[in-house]
């Protein structure tokens, strides 16, 4: 589009305020970002810039002048018994798994929904689907946890007398992957309903032309749909992948990041560190490396993945 | 390679199938013959192709492939290759890719046999060193040529083209034009070929089929469509500028229409027999214009406009006496000069018109041909003329 | 979180099917006033602040239910506004540290638990001697501060870590045994007094029952959760915690050891599946659904859980003392709520005075005699009769009996990160990941590591 | 879209099929994979609003009570509740101002990041992008302070500030990839048709981008709608979220289980509303590609 | 209304600037002017109306319109109106709402104004049954004729149209052509119109502005374009089928060109000069085909296809000595049988032939045309011809 300083100013009628809305087209553009960035700077850098102040001081104060800085010593506090690196690997297998099943389940599920021929059905099933996600995640966790108890839990039970396995003890025996199918439950809306939009926009000319090329159905996807709905399924991956990194509430509702420290995500280890060892500190310094870490990583799948796959 | 029958094909759209696209066709193409599909604007061509690929199911009759009835076949069956208007070439693939992927899907080819003819198919098209583009970074003309590629590389039984050329310019399409006819004729495989351009129409097909309103209206050689047109639809679709229609009534001898009069000869009078209206029709390079009248039938006519194209001239023109404001196409030599506003006299030879009939729109009267063309044209005819040639 | 529209004086009670108002200490009282004023005739200016209003941050406890319907007493009686915060253990805590870490002092009073000593040693709380100095605050006579628990004291002076009053106890519980009584009839069982009969009896029940464990029980760490349990064991062993404080935890003893080996022998063969993530609310369900024997030791106040109307098997859950070792102690673990006033806040002076109403003798006898409370920290309500027959007389003297030998476990300032690094252990330990001893010896590295900065 | 594996291709084995027995094949194998799925998703639904129904003591009864006399009970608590029915009705004002708020602020810009020339665009989109990659536990706290110097504390304009951080930057991200897919020469139309800049987004590019937003609504509307964190520390009493009361049957010796229940079905219902309202749009919502048949 | 002058127009695309859309484009259009742009695909013809429209801003040089320097303003205060090539029409707002949009946010007629205008204008467009559809429920030709009225309805300066038919079947596309060319006659705007079309080119426009590769080659009326072409460039993209070009070295008095020979006339002669290389064109139209040899320059070729196409015919043909397999193309009869393969006696009259420098590629001689064309051509002439006209 041309340069934002190109005038608007019309030259019949022209109306009272023309001057300010003048001003107002002119530089359309900064007025529409403003808000944007005035939100963004304050809920990004203030809260960026205090866990990091707090990351290098010995004990918090607003005052910066009196603070002790303490060098990296807690940093130092965070990866030897915080647990830190314990964290980030959990964070990372449920991160990578959780992203990989809710992804691959919701785009199934968006493609059958959206092969529906009854419009009353999809409807049904485009709601029903989305649903989930409307849970408090104190209700999912407090009542997901009675549901899977192993001893009164309706799920073991109906495991137990209705198929031929045997149920496990979900959160003790097997609490990662619970914690991943909870959060599969929960979350799959999120990439359905994104995927399911996403698919209606790929060309009808491009399938039939996969079609007539002979690609069988899997294909079809594999190689004509999904590389066409890039831009969907990256926007749609990396918001979901970013939130997977903070999931906090339900699985410390769930697990409380055990048994031990088998869940033990980075949001909860951070928790811990701030709300019972009472190590703000420790907390911050976690904080300022996780987000270093993700941001480099989004970052990295933003340029490699974005800029060169997806928007160029 | 293969030949195809529709049999009685219908297919209707909507809830309630109340759009009825394609109306029961039947037509018998012939193992690697190129006919083309010509018809306005929502007429059923597209909707018959793709009933022919698969991509849409008739909703009544049978289509067969070669010996098999394929109905109940996906398009991945039918082992027919397709050009889409709009070229639907795969983004997301380079130029190779785009190509092979037919081949990866419908054979069982080795990587290095589906490299060696798709590079040999790319050189064909002159597009051997596009192989690593995308999409994206081609000209339109290339893509063009990037969408028959890859139908051509896949060697199948049939080639359906829709449209293929619309998108390019006049002089792309020109070259493409000659460039398809030649692949069809060297490849020999069977092709259906959907167009809205009049050159293509007649220079591309062994037999056009006209559609409107998804009815077939006539089969046949495009030399056929134009100098024997089935009836008045034809005959005003065929041919660029259109035929000039003038309504008539029947007077014993004569055509009494708006603004002039016409006599019969002989043999139009016979074709009339007792109609009572009809329409005549004339094609803009068969009227002359002249300062005087020379014959019987001329008639004083005002130039409304004339479009000079360089070797020729469109004259609209409308009889004097005319009621109304409508004007008739004559088309005459490019440097010719003749101003708007000026009057001249307009004559169509009694050889050159045909006749409809008013009512039903069937052509009742062919225009005469001369021995020469009549041979080149008879060698050209597939079935007989359909109705009262000399 | 519940909203400040209790306060204003109202007389409905508030709280949900309280019917505060009835009973005879309403008689003398001007308007209405669930108790008169006139018990709270005092040496203590009451008055001195009128006008003002006090913010409490409390856990959503049956205290609060209980002496909610009571508030109007002391805003008639003080002329301040009360206001509550009420939330959950887990959501309170957040609340709270951020409240104080910050140093808003939103809370005037609030609830105060394990981290007493954390938060003391941060300097986040405010000793409250100087109010017991006071003496247009403080009547000695009046307040009888001898009738509340030994063990409530001492824990309101930060588990003997403090030489100062950290805050008031508001609320004891204790550890019991629950136990089927239509089970033990039908297996003709005994209660237990011993740790090993306690052992024969889960594997009868276990054995002989299909669809019921022997026993249920917390293996959910939290410092606040399977140690809670654990503790009374371990005293019950002859161990102690934190022998030489802060070089030696204590935790890799024998007796501790020998309890924790116990404790999980006893989950895992008589337990629910998954007994390492059971929560107290995992072991009452499993008990009120009929689903389990017994609970070998968890707080008395599950009481009213077990044979109220949520409970299926109402009529037939016994209660007793928790069981010792056969050559050990009976030593059960007391946890205290108490409340306490920061030192950034507003009001702490109110915030005094109304810890010293909420636990006084009238108001606390109020809520057990007149309201549905069973928790007193004072001993002459455990002692008093009408209490005892409304409660029940049984789960009255269990509890008096328990409590007089109760002692609470001492929270150091960091026991919150130890203790949660211990519940880890012992977690790990029940889950069957590691050996009891292995669990507790490394609890023990850990915790002492803690320390040794 | 809607056909594209509607026909059955041909497995050589099924080529004989009959045709019409292919079709029910597959409707059937579709529908059998999303009743699944519905099941999946409507059991814990299904359960925790059966647990609303249930009379006390019933609540975990195993086996399950499938039968019950189901009582309206624990609704009609919730609903005496005055500050459960306040706090709810506060959540329903603050989301959705919220949800206006976050789209004015953010499709607006998301337009600009679509259709100009952004300096470092990259940058300025992982930035955006960063507000949402620290886990609110190590940001409320730092929030918690500016609230309470800015006189936001425990007020609906801060919650609706912080459920409007929470949402920007998905609005931004989902909006501008729609924008990309609306045609420049919409508003070029527009523009030549004698519209300012601003009218030409208000009137044409906003109503081709709906389905976008209302998707981004919805969307933004559950994320605050279940939002914790905040509501707990930025909150005493004025601007408590309902979420905050779905917490208060959980007592430290007992869980109101029907009630716990019924709150949380109460919660679900705001949103199945919203959802069925917007249903329409969702069909083509987000749609990232081509919008607008030409 | 208001007349249009582009002063050395530069528009350069890209980061750095590389790519050079418009070249340095000077022009002048008159108040009321039809200029027609044309060029082959990329040549930047719609960047220089979307440059005029204020749409994009050029790198260098100077647009007026009226008398006023609109460098500095938006779309909006340029009054004009467009049609753009893919209708652009707002989908969500009904027929009626597309085309009033313009007069609500331009003007400050009242509602009933707008409505009264709006039904006028949809009336004459054959739109008024569909005013309360959506673009969406319309079909192609009717979409194309609401973005007209949309512009139309407007009374704007300046009508600014990109290739606003090429959606368009053959037959839709005369009638529009038609109507677009009656409306501006009826409206007198300035109109500029982009078009890919031949015939477009040719009947529409007063003058023609022929781009290539931004840069502009020729500015003429049709006719001008057509017969003095000034360069080989606009020679070969005015005329369908094109020009056939023989590359030729001058040997003497003769051109020696692969296949055949060609006499240079005196006035040939003197145009080559002491050129040594020199291209040779003639349109197929100006080429004859004779059994014999009839003069001097008659050489034999060999058919190669033919294309009937109805009233005439193309034969694509080759000098049976050329050393290569091009053909060119003679435009006869459609009734004169010419069967392919056969031996004919091609022949370019001297008078019909151009010449174009081989190196420059500009025009060195142009045909001869007859006194009447003549006549014709100059009145219609609005420069001197550029160059070596007789
Ligand atoms: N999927 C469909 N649903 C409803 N109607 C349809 C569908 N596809 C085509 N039609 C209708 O069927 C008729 C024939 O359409 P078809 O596309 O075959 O025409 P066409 O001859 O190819 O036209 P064009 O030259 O414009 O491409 C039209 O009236 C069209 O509106
Ligand atoms: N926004 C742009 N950025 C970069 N290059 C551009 C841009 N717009 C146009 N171009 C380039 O400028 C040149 C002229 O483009 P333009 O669209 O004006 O051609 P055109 O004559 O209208 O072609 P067509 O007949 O295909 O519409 C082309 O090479 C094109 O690639
Ligand atoms: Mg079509
Ligand atoms: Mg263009």
């Amino acid at each position: 589009m041309s340069t934002p300083t190109q005038t608007e100013a019309p030259t019949k009628n022209e109306p009272r305020f023309a001057r300010v809305r003048d001003l107002w087209n002119d530089y359309l553009p900064y007025w529409f970002m403003a808000p944007m960035v005035i939100v963004m700077a304050m809920i990004t850098f203030f809260p960026g810039a205090y866990d990091l102040y707090l990351s290098l001081i010995a004990e918090p104060t607003l005052n910066v002048l009196n603070a002790e800085f303490v060098g990296l010593s807690n940093y130092e506090t965070a990866f030897t018994r915080g647990g830190a690196i314990h964290s980030f690997v959990i964070t990372i297998a449920v991160v990578a798994s959780a992203l990989l099943l809710e992804s691959v389940l919701g785009f199934v599920l968006a493609a059958l929904v959206a092969g529906v021929d009854s419009s009353g059905a999809k409807s049904f099933y485009r709601v029903l689907f989305i649903v989930p996600m409307a849970v408090a995640p104190v209700s999912l966790a407090t009542i997901g946890r009675i549901m899977l108890n192993s001893e009164i839990g309706v799920v073991p039970y109906l495991i137990d007398t209705a198929t031929p396995f045997a149920a496990p003890a979900f959160l003790s025996d097997v609490p990662l992957l619970t914690v991943i199918l909870l959060d599969t439950w929960n979350w799959t809306p999120f990439m359905f309903i994104i995927f399911y939009a996403g698919l209606s926009s790929v060309p009808e000319t491009l399938i039939e032309a996969s079609r007539v090329d002979g690609a069988p159905l899997w294909r079809r996807y594999l190689h004509v749909i999904i590389p066409y709905m890039k831009p969907v399924v990256f926007v749609a991956m990396l918001i979901r992948m970013i939130d997977l990194f903070r999931t906090f509430g339900v699985v410390y509702g769930l697990t409380g990041g055990g048994p031990g420290t088998a869940t033990q995500l980075v949001s909860i280890n951070i928790y811990e560190q701030m709300f019972i060892n009472n190590q703000p500190g420790v907390a911050a310094a976690m904080a300022v490396v996780y987000l270093v870490l993700v941001v480099a990583l989004a970052n990295v799948v933003i340029a490699k993945v974005g800029f060169e796959g997806v928007w160029d | 390679m293969a030949s195809i029958t529709l049999d009685s094909v219908t297919k209707r759209f909507g809830d309630d199938e109340s759009i009825v696209a394609v109306d029961d066709v039947s037509l018998d193409i012939e193992d690697g013959e190129f006919v083309v599909f010509v018809g306005p604007s929502g007429s059923g061509k597209s909707t018959l192709m793709r009933i022919v690929a698969g991509l849409e199911t008739q909703t009544e009759g049978d289509v067969h492939i070669g010996d098999s009835l394929v109905n109940e076949l996906g398009p991945r069956a039918r082992d027919i290759a397709m050009v889409f208007q709009n070229y639907a070439l795969y983004p997301n693939m380079t130029v190779e890719e785009n190509m092979s992927f037919g081949l990866k899907m419908s054979t069982s080819m080795s990587e290095a046999e589906i490299e060696e003819q798709v590079t040999s198919t790319a050189e064909m098209m002159d597009i051997g060193e596009l192989l690593d583009n995308t999409p994206g970074e081609l000209s339109g003309g290339q893509q063009q040529r990037v969408a028959l590629g890859r139908a051509i590389v896949r060697d199948p039984n049939v080639f359906l083209m829709d449209e293929p050329l619309s998108n390019l310019d006049a002089k792309l399409r020109t070259t493409m034009r000659t460039e398809i006819n030649r692949l069809q004729n060297d490849l020999g495989v069977t092709t259906l070929y959907v167009t809205h351009d009049q050159t293509e129409a007649m220079t591309m097909g062994d037999r056009l089929v006209v559609l409107d309103q998804g009815e077939l209206q006539q089969i046949g050689t495009p030399l056929e469509c134009f100098y024997r047109p089935a009836n008045r639809f034809v005959a005003g679709f065929i041919g660029s500028p259109s035929m000039n229609f003038f309504d008539a009534t029947v007077e014993s001898d004569t055509l009494s229409c708006d603004g002039f009069t016409y006599e019969l000869s002989d043999r139009m009078g016979s074709s009339v027999g007792d109609r009572e209206a009809v329409t005549l029709g004339a094609r803009p390079e068969d009227i002359d214009l002249t300062d005087d009248p020379v014959e019987a039938n001329s008639f004083e006519v005002e130039v409304d406009v004339v479009e000079p194209m360089g070797s020729i001239s469109y004259v609209y023109a409308k009889p004097v006496d005319q009621s109304h404001d409508d004007t008739f196409v004559v088309e005459i030599d490019g440097q010719r000069p003749i101003t708007e506003g000026r009057r001249l006299y307009a004559h169509a030879p009694a050889t050159d018109v045909h006749l409809f009939d008013a009512r039903t729109s069937e052509t009742i009267h062919q225009r005469k041909l001369n021995e020469k063309a009549r041979e080149a044209l008879s060698q050209r005819l597939q079935q007989d003329a359909t109705v009262g040639d000399d | 979180t519940r909203g400040g529209d209790q306060s204003g004086g109202s007389t409905d009670g508030g709280g949900d099917g309280s019917d505060g108002g009835s009973g005879g200490g309403s008689d003398g009282g001007s308007d209405d006033l669930v108790i008169p004023l006139s018990e709270y005739d005092a040496d203590i200016d009451w008055e001195q602040f009128e006008g003002t209003q006090i913010n409490i941050g409390a856990v959503q406890h049956p205290w609060v239910d209980a002496i909610e319907p009571a508030i109007p007493v002391f805003e008639e009686l003080t002329g301040i506004e009360v206001v509550w915060n009420v939330l959950p253990e887990q959501q309170f805590r957040t609340k709270r540290q951020t409240d104080v870490s910050t140093g808003a002092g939103q809370f005037d009073v609030f609830f105060m638990d394990q981290v007493v000593n954390q938060f003391r040693s941060e300097g986040w709380i405010q000793p409250l001697d100087p109010y017991f100095e006071d003496d247009s605050m403080y009547d000695e006579d009046w307040y009888k501060p001898d009738d509340l628990f030994e063990s409530s004291r001492w824990q309101a002076h930060g588990g003997g870590y403090s030489d100062t009053w950290t805050g008031l106890p508001i609320t004891v519980e204790v550890q019991t045994q629950f136990y089927r009584t239509d089970l033990y009839e039908e297996h003709d069982l005994e209660v237990a007094e011993t740790l090993e009969e306690f052992v024969a009896n889960a594997r009868t029940i276990h054995e002989n029952e299909e669809d019921v464990v022997g026993t249920a029980g917390r293996g959910e760490k939290g410092y606040g959760m399977n140690i809670y349990i654990l503790n009374t064991f371990i005293r019950e062993h002859g161990a102690q915690l934190w022998s030489d404080f802060p070089d030696d935890s204590g935790l890799d003893t024998e007796g501790v050891i020998e309890a924790a080996e116990w404790y999980t022998g006893l989950l895992q063969d008589y337990g629910p599946d998954g007994a390492s993530t059971q929560t107290w609310s995992d072991a009452l369900s499993t008990m009120q659904e009929g689903r389990a024997g017994h609970i070998v030791s968890d707080a008395n106040l599950f009481w009213p859980g077990l044979t109220g109307s949520d409970s299926s098997v109402a009529d037939s859950v016994g209660i007793a003392k928790v069981p010792r070792p056969s050559d050990g102690e009976f030593a059960p673990n007391a946890y205290n709520w108490q409340i306490s006033t920061s030192k950034n806040a507003e009001n702490s002076e109110q915030g005094f005075l109304f810890m010293l109403w909420a636990t006084s003798q009238p108001t606390n006898d109020w809520m057990h005699l007149e309201n549905e409370a069973a928790f007193s920290v004072r001993q002459s309500v455990w002692e008093n009769d009408e209490f005892r027959s409304r409660v029940g007389d049984n789960f009255a003297q269990v509890t008096l009996e328990s409590l007089q030998e109760a002692a609470p476990d001492p929270f150091d300032r960091k026991y919150p990160e130890w203790g949660q690094r211990y519940s880890e252990e012992l977690q790990r330990a029940i889950a069957g990941q590691k050996s009891a001893e292995a669990a507790m010896t490394d609890a023990a590295a850990i915790a002492e590591d803690i320390y040794d900065e | 879209m809607a056909t594209q594996d509607g026909t059955a291709e041909s497995a050589t084995g099924s080529q004989r099929l009959e045709k019409g027995t292919r079709e029910t094949l597959v409707r059937v194998a579709r529908h059998g994979v999303l009743l699944t799925w519905s099941f999946v998703v409507l059991f814990p639904l299904y359960w925790v609003v059966s647990m609303s129904l249930k009379p006390p003591g019933q609540a975990n009864s195993l086996p399950p009570d499938w039968v019950f006399l189901p009582t309206v009970y624990n609704y009609i608590q919730l609903a005496q509740r005055g500050e459960f029915v306040a706090a709810f009705a506060n959540s329903v004002i603050m989301v959705a101002a919220s949800v206006v708020l976050v789209l004015l602020i953010g499709v607006p810009a998301a337009y600009v990041l679509s259709r100009w020339d952004i300096p470092r665009e990259r940058d300025v989109l992982v930035w955006i992008l960063s507000s949402r990659m620290l886990p609110p536990i190590a940001v409320v706290i730092p929030f918690f302070v500016i609230f309470r110097a800015l006189n936001l504390f425990d007020t609906r304009i801060g919650m609706v500030l912080m459920y409007i951080s929470i949402n920007l930057s998905l609005v931004v991200w989902v909006m501008k990839a729609f924008f990309d897919g609306i045609p420049e020469t919409l508003e070029e139309a527009a523009r030549v048709d004698g519209a300012t800049r601003f009218q030409s987004f208000r009137k044409v590019i906003l109503p081709a981008a709906k389905p976008g937003i209302f998707s981004v609504a919805i969307i933004s509307f559950i994320f605050a709608w279940i939002e914790l964190l905040f509501g707990l520390v930025l909150t005493s009493f004025e601007a408590v979220p309902v979420t905050l009361y779905v917490y208060s049957f959980i007592g430290s010796r007992s869980i109101e289980w029907g009630m716990l229940a019924a709150a949380s079905t109460a919660m679900i219902v705001p949103v199945v509303i919203f959802l069925i309202a917007v249903n329409k749009y969702l069909a083509a919502g987000l749609s990232f590609g081509v919008v607008i048949k030409e």
